[in-house]
């Protein structure tokens, strides 16, 4: 777990030069600012901003992307198939630079997926290649929730390198072998403690203080008798039914899986699903289970604040207040999870 | 005088009362203080939850396709766009005029919150409460209050609003607004769009339109689109894979915008609801300006005005080969 | 719905196809494509063996699609869904490919990319192929009553059949009078004879049909409705009369050109023909000497590039004549090519030939030049047989102008749904085969309204018309094709916008009757009034209403089969 | 007989052509018939009348890179089915309008009236239109890499 | 039946067939040159030699005539089997190293040279001719002479025999061309030439009559069948796998009583050796019209590709004559009505064909009068490479050197008498009526006018109508015209019929 093996600082003004590095030398994967800050793709540090909260997208893209080619195929004259051998893009070494704390832990949540029962290739050879750089967080939005978690939004538990912005500098800390590994691969960029560092953690610190933090320590065994009664008809009447919550939500991890078929060959594909989408659940019959956007709200509520811990023992959630933030309804799991640990959500 | 949330709750209460609606739909304050979210009532007990402020940015008219067989009259409140999609829903026969009581609101702008705490430099748990003051906002904070111009805090759409009274209501609360002062020219951005050159523009939407995760926010609120079941969902034929690439997300926006053509009225909801900022509005807004010039049409004018594309006139424009 | 099992037939048409498309490199592509169970070539595969050869395929192969690389489905189309029908597969699992029309007559001088698009076709039409369902036609009820516009020849002898044949006819004549543009004439060429005692018999026996409602004067206002089922509406003398006919024949003759030409209206001493025959009949020419005719007056020019077919005879008529009245007379033909085609025209030439009439031939670059201030004293022209130039003495010139096109023909043409073709005459559905049909059906057309024709060609065509009108009003019913629009109620949402577009108003609004739907509002197609021109199915925003044979999967597949997509 | 043209890798477009059953389909013929050459370029969907042809179908077309498409019907008035091609006419201004302002160029989606006697119309505009979308290039809307 | 193997192929096999048949019709190949399906098998050329085993002994026989026995095992590719063949194809290829088909055989059994002193005959004795001629002929007109090395097929006495019928079915088996009908008979050897294909090409006795033939059945030309004049042959009998060869049908007589009758009966052609000056028949490169339009059709006699008569090249340079017979008062006084037109279409196939090929029409007047016409021979002119000219050719002489047809015509603009070397002349002959409106109208009591047209007495008014009531004519059989005036006549004439049988009722 966490063992803390190397603490270093380094300058705001050498940040870029370092990322340029980087840059080169790996997949670096950083926010960006366009219509919105997300992670991307950079090719230089002077691409990367860091004035944001939270990206709108998290970075599970980096992993488990939205649209990924599983293998392609081609097709000979003789009607033949061949399967043709991934390209190597998925052997390349990537670093994430700049990801929050509450993220990184939904890549914990994630592993309970796709490192479970059925071992994901993909997603696996993605995570080990990659090396996680987290940003300490200070200032979090109002719709941050993560302590609920018992995540500490300034903590490197989950990432492989913590970069704490302590005012002039970084305070740079190595959790992992690997992490250690790539400071010293770097070892030009960063210097030795100044001795105050731990101190101006600590009052940036202060900003966590009045952080939401909700009780949900019984909310699975509270779910269960929700499932009948209608606490879910007016969530399920305001709910659009869009993508924005699963789509936007780092612990989401639903997928489908489909074929582009061309003249020549083509490929198979995974893409992200929603639960909220009406063909989620469509069969071939023409039946659906969840007919309407009350069972398929209900049914993400559940899966996130039962089902999953049922199976795995967490919610699945990070407290990264995306949903609260973007659902154009203003849906608040906040309030769901307060509703249904006061017991209010029984008794509408 | 403008509207107030307790003129709403009175009035409402007395329409349940008076039996002349069944349910309303409103708006009540939503999970922080810079925001609303839908109400949804089905008697006049809990109107006093209803509010009417410049943050009722939803368009509550796509809600009632889901109180289309219900008892009773569904109560509505609408402000100046939501009535003209109102008026594009009655001409699309998905709703019936008989079972909907319409309040409506003029409305003098609904604020842009993102634009705002830009220009108050606070974050959303500072503020206390937005009023509408003629030209300005005027918001309070937790420590005093501040007066925020308008035409630096509101939505896109209503900068160019021309029609903030409703078109369409059974009572009207608040007096008319004939014009917002702001409002010029409601195309000067498309024409700049326009101007660019083939390579620009695709570029421009080339970017934008790769950014696209295809959550479908964007239709889902669209108080136009009704179809229960979108081609987009559709396996056979499927018009686009679920791949989110960007030809693929071309389809989806380009027909997503010729679908809504002639009765998009431009309250806004879909670039509002885009987590990704994708500026939606801009193709929307094209469409209409097109349909404005070759066929003189405003969508959500007139229940009566046939939709611009299911008819003609021997007369058009004709410029092709 | 089974797997499809695609049969594919490639035509060489003789060397139409074969010559330029590489036939078994497309039949060879056709077999590497999906669902495809069999492909061949066949050297014509609308002659017996071809067809023989699919029916035995569809058996040998089990095949449940079929689809023929060949010509324009506008012709063949009907052949091949029997074929199909015959071995016992629903004749709309058929697709048509053109690859001669589109293809090989197109790109002569490219084999190679003639044939890579012949593939590209081929390919477009299995995509489609592959969607097709079986669809069943719907029949409609024959009107028995049939509509002639115009009472010249063709038209009466239109009419005259059919009444005689039991069905009821309604004749519309906008002139007061029956017998056309004959009337006009003088004298009938090859007899000689005065056509008003001629037609009189024809006109007697039309105007006493009881089966005959005769229209005159009137004007067709409207006309709506299809094949069995039109809705007419006439103008007869200020007065509306509606009525309702299962066919239409369109017989409304030509006009004669009045040239700007040889200075004519200038001149008191140039004629045109039918001024000559309106002075002859009327007894009004006067003493004449030299009389100098000239063919090709405003036709076969660039303008007009076609040849009238009637004026040759014409003014070897009235040369003839204008010897017969004066054989002193000097009378010249300056023609360019003598159109005196076949037995008795060929005949009567050599009659006036013989009578003494000069035929001087001339060439447009080369034109006969009118000398004269007053009136016309002499034509001067350059011999081209004889080489050399001649001044010839006239007192009287006439022009022989061709028929063109009549002025009603386009508004006609809109209200009837009909094409015109080149020169403003009717286009018929095929030019050698279906000379007096249209495309569409249930509508004719026959006499110089077509083409220009004399009056025996005129009568045939009418005869010929009235010949193919009866096939629908004997047989009492139509099948239309099954490319009629349908709704999926389950997914129609009412919006109306398909009613709104349908220019039929073949679809309704109405409560469906569905279990599991019952009172919801959705579309109905009424398939009696569907015309099949899929307006709706392309107006239906969520793919509920779907026109069938172009269905919204059948288009896009052919669309993403292009594009290399599978 | 032998190729007249020398193969050449220089850029060919593919075109498709929604063409109406009655009048630009036989036009179409007729250009067959009477032996008008013209680019090989455009591949023909035969519809029963133009106003068939939904947009979803042309941006589909466009957006999986053909480089044009066409849609060639009655000329106005003359639509067998009376007003298909006027209601063609105007989704296809608003689709035009739309494509170019996305930046797909106007040359890149036509509108055409070819009647059933027009062979030689059909052949000018298959070479106007493998004319002008040669000159543009391929279509780079969608540049897949 | 009876059970054996072959190349270990499990076969069942009807007793009394031999090995060879049974293998054939188990799609297993053995080579052979004497063996023919209506022969009796001669084991001359020993090249379908197989190993058999019979009774546990291994050997080698001729597959052709080896009956097939319960158990046989057979091997057609055994090394003992190969290099018996390979020496009988060396042994065959000393003999006749000049023919195509044994160089062929051998060289697929890996003989290039044979080791033996060559022979120059093309003969390999295997008897086909002779057997063919006395089995199924009848005739014996050629037998075997001579012993040993002398051996040869011949004539009795070395002269051209007079019995000999000229069949040609010894020279149509013989499998090398050894044999030449002209060496052997006293008669002259005429082929039947095919109908359908104005005589440019040979049909045989029995033949599908065109490729669109409806129905697609074959029939026997009785007139000259060798069965039908010898009762022999009936070697077509023999390949006819579905046994659908009946020499015993006749003719039948089916009786029908109707109202009314069209007729119909179409058009002959003009036979254009009576316009002598023309040289058909004589200049070699001078066809007709039909006969282009069968070489010019896919399915013709040359497949489409225009060879001419003398030497099979592709002409490039081509003259078309109208007129030929028509419009002449030696021949026939009227216009044929179609010829322009149809002149004109074939010269823009030509050109279709062959981009570089030149065609002139000589005219007198161009009719170009239908729908379109005059768009057509613009076109002709300007894209096609046709040029017109004004002229009837005088005469049409033959350049010996090369056998190009000389047209001699006068040059009306120049008014010169000039000439013209082409590659091929095309006659665009007169159309006359088809003897069968002759034959049908005698028998219908119609009368014919002075061209042997069906006569309409009301030409104008009444155009389909023949002197009888209830009897109609359409089409050329009563006046020259082209498809659609006929398709339009022929509707009429059914309208005039309909409207009789209702006038009937």
């Amino acid at each position: 777990m966490v063992k803390q093996t190397k603490s270093r600082i380094i300058e705001k003004n050498r940040l870029t030069e370092l990322l340029d590095k980087l840059a080169h030398d790996y997949h670096l994967i950083a926010p960006v600012r366009d219509n919105n800050v997300s992670f991307r793709r950079v090719e230089s540090g002077s691409e990367v901003t860091l004035d944001y909260i939270n990206t709108v997208l998290s970075p599970k893209n980096a992993f488990f992307p939205q649209t990924e080619t599983l293998f392609r195929f081609s097709r000979d004259d003789s009607r033949g198939f061949g399967i043709e051998e991934q390209d190597d893009e998925a052997d390349r070494e990537q670093v994430i630079f700049g990801i929050r704390p509450c993220d990184a832990r939904s890549l914990r949540l994630m592993d309970m997926v796709f490192n479970g029962q059925y071992k994901d290739s993909y997603y696996l050879n993605r995570r080990e290649k990659t090396t996680l750089i987290g940003l300490a967080c200070f200032d979090p939005a109002e719709t941050c929730f993560c302590p609920t978690f018992g995540i500490d939004p300034a903590s490197g538990e989950d990432v492989d390198i913590l970069f704490s912005d302590i005012g002039d500098r970084y305070l740079v800390e190595a959790s992992t072998e690997k992490g250690a590994a790539l400071l010293d691969r770097f070892a030009e960029f960063f210097a030795e403690l100044r001795g105050d560092e731990e101190q101006l953690r600590e009052a940036r610190k202060a900003g966590l203080a009045g952080m939401k933090k909700l009780d949900v320590k019984a909310i699975a065994d509270k779910m269960a008798p929700l499932y009948e009664g209608d606490y879910w008809d007016s969530i399920g009447m305001k709910c659009l039914g869009c993508g924005i919550c699963t789509y936007l939500c780092p612990t989401c991890h639903c997928f489908d899986i489909a074929d582009v078929s061309l003249d020549e060959g083509g490929e198979r594909f995974r893409c992200w699903d929603s639960c909220m989408f009406p063909e989620f659940t469509l069969m071939a019959s023409g039946e659906n289970p969840r007919p309407n956007r009350k069972a398929r709200v209900q049914q993400r509520f559940f899966h996130k604040l039962k089902y999953f811990h049922d199976r795995n023992g967490e919610l699945a959630c990070v407290g990264c207040g995306r949903c609260i933030k973007y659902c154009p309804v203003n849906i608040d799991i906040t309030q769901i999870i307060e509703d249904v640990t006061s017991g209010k959500a029984g008794n509408e | 005088m403008k509207a107030t949330s307790e003129e709403v709750q009175t009035r409402v209460k007395k329409l349940f009362e008076d039996g002349s609606i069944g349910h309303f739909i409103g708006y009540e304050t939503g999970s922080d203080s810079l925001r609303v979210t839908p109400c949804f009532l089905k008697s006049g007990q809990a109107a006093s939850r209803l509010v009417w402020n410049p943050l009722c940015a939803n368009n509550l008219s796509k809600y009632l396709l889901d109180f289309k067989n219900v008892e009773g009259k569904v109560g509505i409140m609408v402000k100046g766009c939501d009535s003209r999609s109102v008026v594009e829903l009655l001409k699309e026969n998905q709703i019936d005029r008989d079972k909907v009581f319409i309040v409506g609101v003029p409305c003098s702008g609904i604020v842009d919150r993102e634009k705002l705490l830009e220009v108050l430099g606070v974050s959303p748990g500072e503020v206390v409460a937005v009023e509408d003051d003629g030209d300005a906002f005027v918001v309070t904070l937790k420590e005093g209050k501040q007066r925020v111009d308008k035409e630096k805090a509101l939505r896109g759409e209503c900068l160019v609003c021309k029609y903030p009274t409703p078109v369409v209501y059974d009572v009207l609360l608040g007096e008319a607004v004939s014009s917002l002062p702001w409002v010029g020219d409601d195309y000067s951005l498309i024409k700049e769009q326009e101007a660019l050159s083939s390579e620009e523009k695709a570029l421009y939407w080339n970017r934008e339109l790769s950014q696209c995760i295809r959550c479908y926010a964007c239709r889902n609120i669209c108080p136009v689109c009704t179809c229960s079941e979108c081609i987009f969902d559709k396996k056979a034929p499927r018009w686009i894979t679920k791949a989110n690439d960007v030809s693929e997300n071309l389809v989806y926006h380009l027909v997503r915008a010729f679908h809504v053509a002639g009765k998009c009225i431009d309250c806004g909801e879909c670039e509002r609801a885009c987590p990704m900022n994708i500026p939606l509005r801009s193709l929307n807004k094209k469409v209409e300006k097109d349909l404005l010039e070759l066929f003189d049409y405003t969508a959500g004018i007139d229940v009566e005005q046939q939709p611009p594309l299911t008819t003609y006139k021997a007369g058009d424009l004709d410029d092709f080969l | 719905m089974a797997v499809p099992r695609i049969g594919v037939f490639i035509c060489h048409c003789g060397t139409n196809i074969g010559g330029i498309v590489d036939v078994p490199q497309v039949v060879e592509y056709a077999k590497s494509l999906p669902y495809v169970a069999h492909a061949e070539a066949n050297m014509y595969t609308c002659s017996e063996e071809g067809i023989s050869s699919i029916k035995h395929a569809i058996k040998e192969y089990d095949l449940n699609r079929v689809v023929v690389a060949s010509c324009t489905p506008r012709t063949h189309q009907p052949l091949f869904r029997n074929a199909c029908a015959d071995a016992g597969l629903n004749p709309y699992l058929f697709e048509f490919v053109n690859i001669r029309e589109h293809c090989s007559w197109i790109h002569m001088q490219n084999r190679r990319e003639a044939t890579e698009k012949a593939k590209e076709l081929v390919k477009m039409g299995v995509a489609k192929a592959r969607w097709l369902d079986a669809q069943e036609e719907f029949e409609s009820d024959v009107y028995p009553a049939a509509m002639v516009i115009g009472g010249g020849v063709a038209g009466m002898s239109a009419a005259l059949n059919l009444a005689n044949q039991g069905f009821e006819v309604h004749l519309v004549e906008k002139e007061p009078e029956l017998g056309g543009r004959l009337l006009k004439l003088n004298r009938i060429f090859t007899i000689n004879k005065d056509p008003r005692e001629l037609v009189e018999s024809i006109v007697k026996a039309v105007a006493g049909h009881s089966k005959i409602r005769l229209h005159m004067p009137a004007v067709v206002k409207a006309a709506s409705g299809y094949i069995g089922n039109f809705d007419i509406s006439v103008d007869e003398g200020g007065k509306e009369v509606s009525f309702k006919v299962g066919v239409i024949i369109v017989a409304t003759g030509a006009q004669v050109l009045k040239p700007e030409l040889y200075r004519y209206g200038e001149l008191a001493n140039v004629l045109t023909q039918l001024d000559l025959e309106q002075r002859l009949k009327d007894d009004k020419l006067g003493e004449f000497q030299n009389v100098v005719m000239i063919n090709c007056v405003g036709a076969r020019i660039p303008e007009r590039p076609y040849c009238s077919r009637v004026c040759c005879m014409t003014a070897i008529k009235n040369a003839a004549l204008m010897k017969e009245i004066n054989p002193e007379a000097k009378v010249y033909v300056l023609y360019r090519d003598l159109m005196t085609y076949g037995v008795e025209f060929e005949e009567y030439y050599r009659e006036a030939k013989g009578a003494g009439v000069r035929f001087i031939r001339y060439t447009p670059s080369n034109p006969p030049q009118v000398i004269g201030t007053e009136k016309v004293e002499s034509v001067r022209v350059y011999d081209e047989l004889m080489g050399m130039e001649l001044e010839l003495p006239c007192d009287l010139l006439v022009l022989a102008t061709p028929l063109i096109s009549n002025n009603d023909s386009e508004e006609l043409s809109k209200m009837l749904k009909v094409p015109i073709g080149d020169g403003g005459f009717f286009l018929e559905a095929h030019i050698k085969l279906r000379p007096v049909e249209f495309a569409m059906d249930g509508i004719y057309v026959a006499g110089s309204c077509r083409w220009p024709a004399d009056i025996r060609e005129s009568i045939a065509q009418g005869y010929a018309a009235a010949s193919e009108a009866a096939i629908p009003l004997r047989q009492g019913l139509v099948k239309v094709e099954a490319i009629t629009a349908t709704v999926d109620p389950k997914i129609c949402k009412g919006c109306g916008t398909c009613a709104l577009v349908c220019p039929f108003d073949a679809i309704e609004l109405k409560e469906s009757e569905i279990r599991g739907l019952e009172g919801k509002i959705v579309s109905e197609v009424n398939t009696a009034l569907c015309k099949g021109c899929g307006l709706c199915a392309a107006a239906c925003p969520n793919g509920a209403v779907q026109q069938r044979g172009f269905t919204d999967m059948q288009l896009l597949s052919m669309v993403n089969a292009l594009s290399g997509k599978r | 007989m032998q190729d007249n043209k020398e193969v050449k890798t220089e850029f060919k477009p593919k075109i498709l052509a929604f063409c109406c059953n009655w009048c630009a389909y036989a036009g179409a013929d007729l250009a067959g018939v009477s032996r008008f050459q013209m680019p090989t370029d455009v591949r023909v969907i035969r519809v029963m009348c133009s106003g068939r042809v939904p947009p979803e179908l042309i941006i589909r077309a466009l957006a999986n890179g053909l480089d044009g498409v066409m849609i060639l019907g009655c000329h106005p008035g003359e639509c067998h089915y009376s007003e298909g091609n006027y209601l063609t006419r105007r989704r296809a201004h608003v689709l035009k309008r739309l494509l170019s302002y996305i930046g797909i160029e106007p040359d890149r989606f036509q509108l055409g009236w070819v009647s059933a006697a027009e062979g030689a119309k059909f052949a000018a505009v298959v070479k106007e239109t493998t004319d002008k979308i040669t000159a543009l290039g391929p279509n780079r809307w969608v540049d897949k890499k | 039946m009876v059970n054996l193997t072959i190349d270990g192929k499990a076969v069942t096999a009807e007793e009394g067939t031999y090995i060879l048949q049974v293998a054939r019709a188990n799609s297993i190949d053995i080579p052979t040159l004497c063996y023919h399906q209506a022969l009796e098998p001669f084991g001359a050329c020993r090249l379908c030699t197989v190993e058999i085993t019979s009774r546990g002994r291994k050997r080698l026989v001729t597959s052709c005539n080896y009956p097939v026995e319960e158990g046989l095992e057979v091997s057609t590719d055994s090394e003992a089997v190969i290099k018996g063949r390979r020496m009988i194809l060396e042994l065959l290829l000393a003999r006749c190293p000049n023919v195509p088909l044994i160089q062929e055989l051998a060289k697929s059994y890996g003989i290039e040279k044979p080791r033996f002193k060559l022979e120059d005959d093309n003969c390999i004795l295997c008897g086909l001719c002779a057997r063919i001629c006395e089995e199924r002929m009848g005739v014996s007109a050629i037998s075997f002479s001579g012993r040993g090395l002398e051996r040869k097929i011949d004539t009795p006495f070395h002269v051209n025999s007079e019995i000999c019928q000229g069949c040609g079915a010894c020279a149509f088996v013989c499998p090398t061309g050894a044999i030449k009908l002209e060496d052997i008979t006293a008669k002259e050897p005429r082929p039947i030439l095919s109908e359908f294909n104005v005589g440019l090409n040979p049909r045989s006795a029995i033949y599908v009559p065109f490729p669109q033939a409806v129905p697609k059945v074959p029939v026997i030309d009785r007139e000259v069948c060798i069965h039908f004049l010898t009762g022999n042959c009936r070697i077509c009998e023999n390949f006819c796998q579905a046994g659908a060869i009946n020499y015993d049908q006749e003719d039948e007589i089916i009786e029908a009583e109707v109202d009314a009758i069209i007729l119909a009966s179409g058009f002959d052609l003009y036979d254009p050796s009576a316009v002598e000056e023309y040289g058909y028949g004589k200049v070699k490169n001078v066809i007709t019209a039909m006969q282009y339009e069968r070489m010019i059709s896919a399915s013709g006699p040359t497949e489409g590709h225009l060879e001419r008569p003398s030497d099979g090249k592709t002409p490039k340079k081509l003259a078309f004559i109208q007129c030929v017979g028509s419009r002449d008062t030696h021949h026939k006084l009227y216009c044929s009505s179609v010829c322009c037109m149809h002149a004109t279409k074939e010269a823009i196939l030509a050109n279709e064909h062959y981009p570089d090929l030149k065609a002139f029409i000589f005219y007198t007047d161009m009719r170009a009068v239908g729908k379109k016409f005059q768009e057509y021979i613009a076109r002709a002119e300007q894209e096609y490479n046709v040029t017109y000219i004004r002229s009837r050719p005088s005469k049409i002489t033959e350049n010996p050197d090369n056998g190009n047809p000389i047209v001699w015509y006068e040059e009306t603009t120049a008014r010169t008498r000039t000439s013209m070397e082409v590659d091929m002349v095309v006659l665009c002959q007169a159309l006359i009526p088809s003897g069968s409106t002759k034959d049908i109208s005698d028998m219908l009591h119609l009368s014919l006018n002075d061209y042997q047209f069906v006569d309409i007495p009301d030409r104008l008014f009444h155009p389909v109508d023949t002197e009888i009531p209830g009897i109609f004519a359409c089409g050329f059989c009563q006046a020259p015209q082209d498809i659609p005036d006929s398709v339009v006549q022929a509707s009429a004439a059914a309208a005039r019929a309909a409207e009789f049988l209702s006038k009937e009722d």
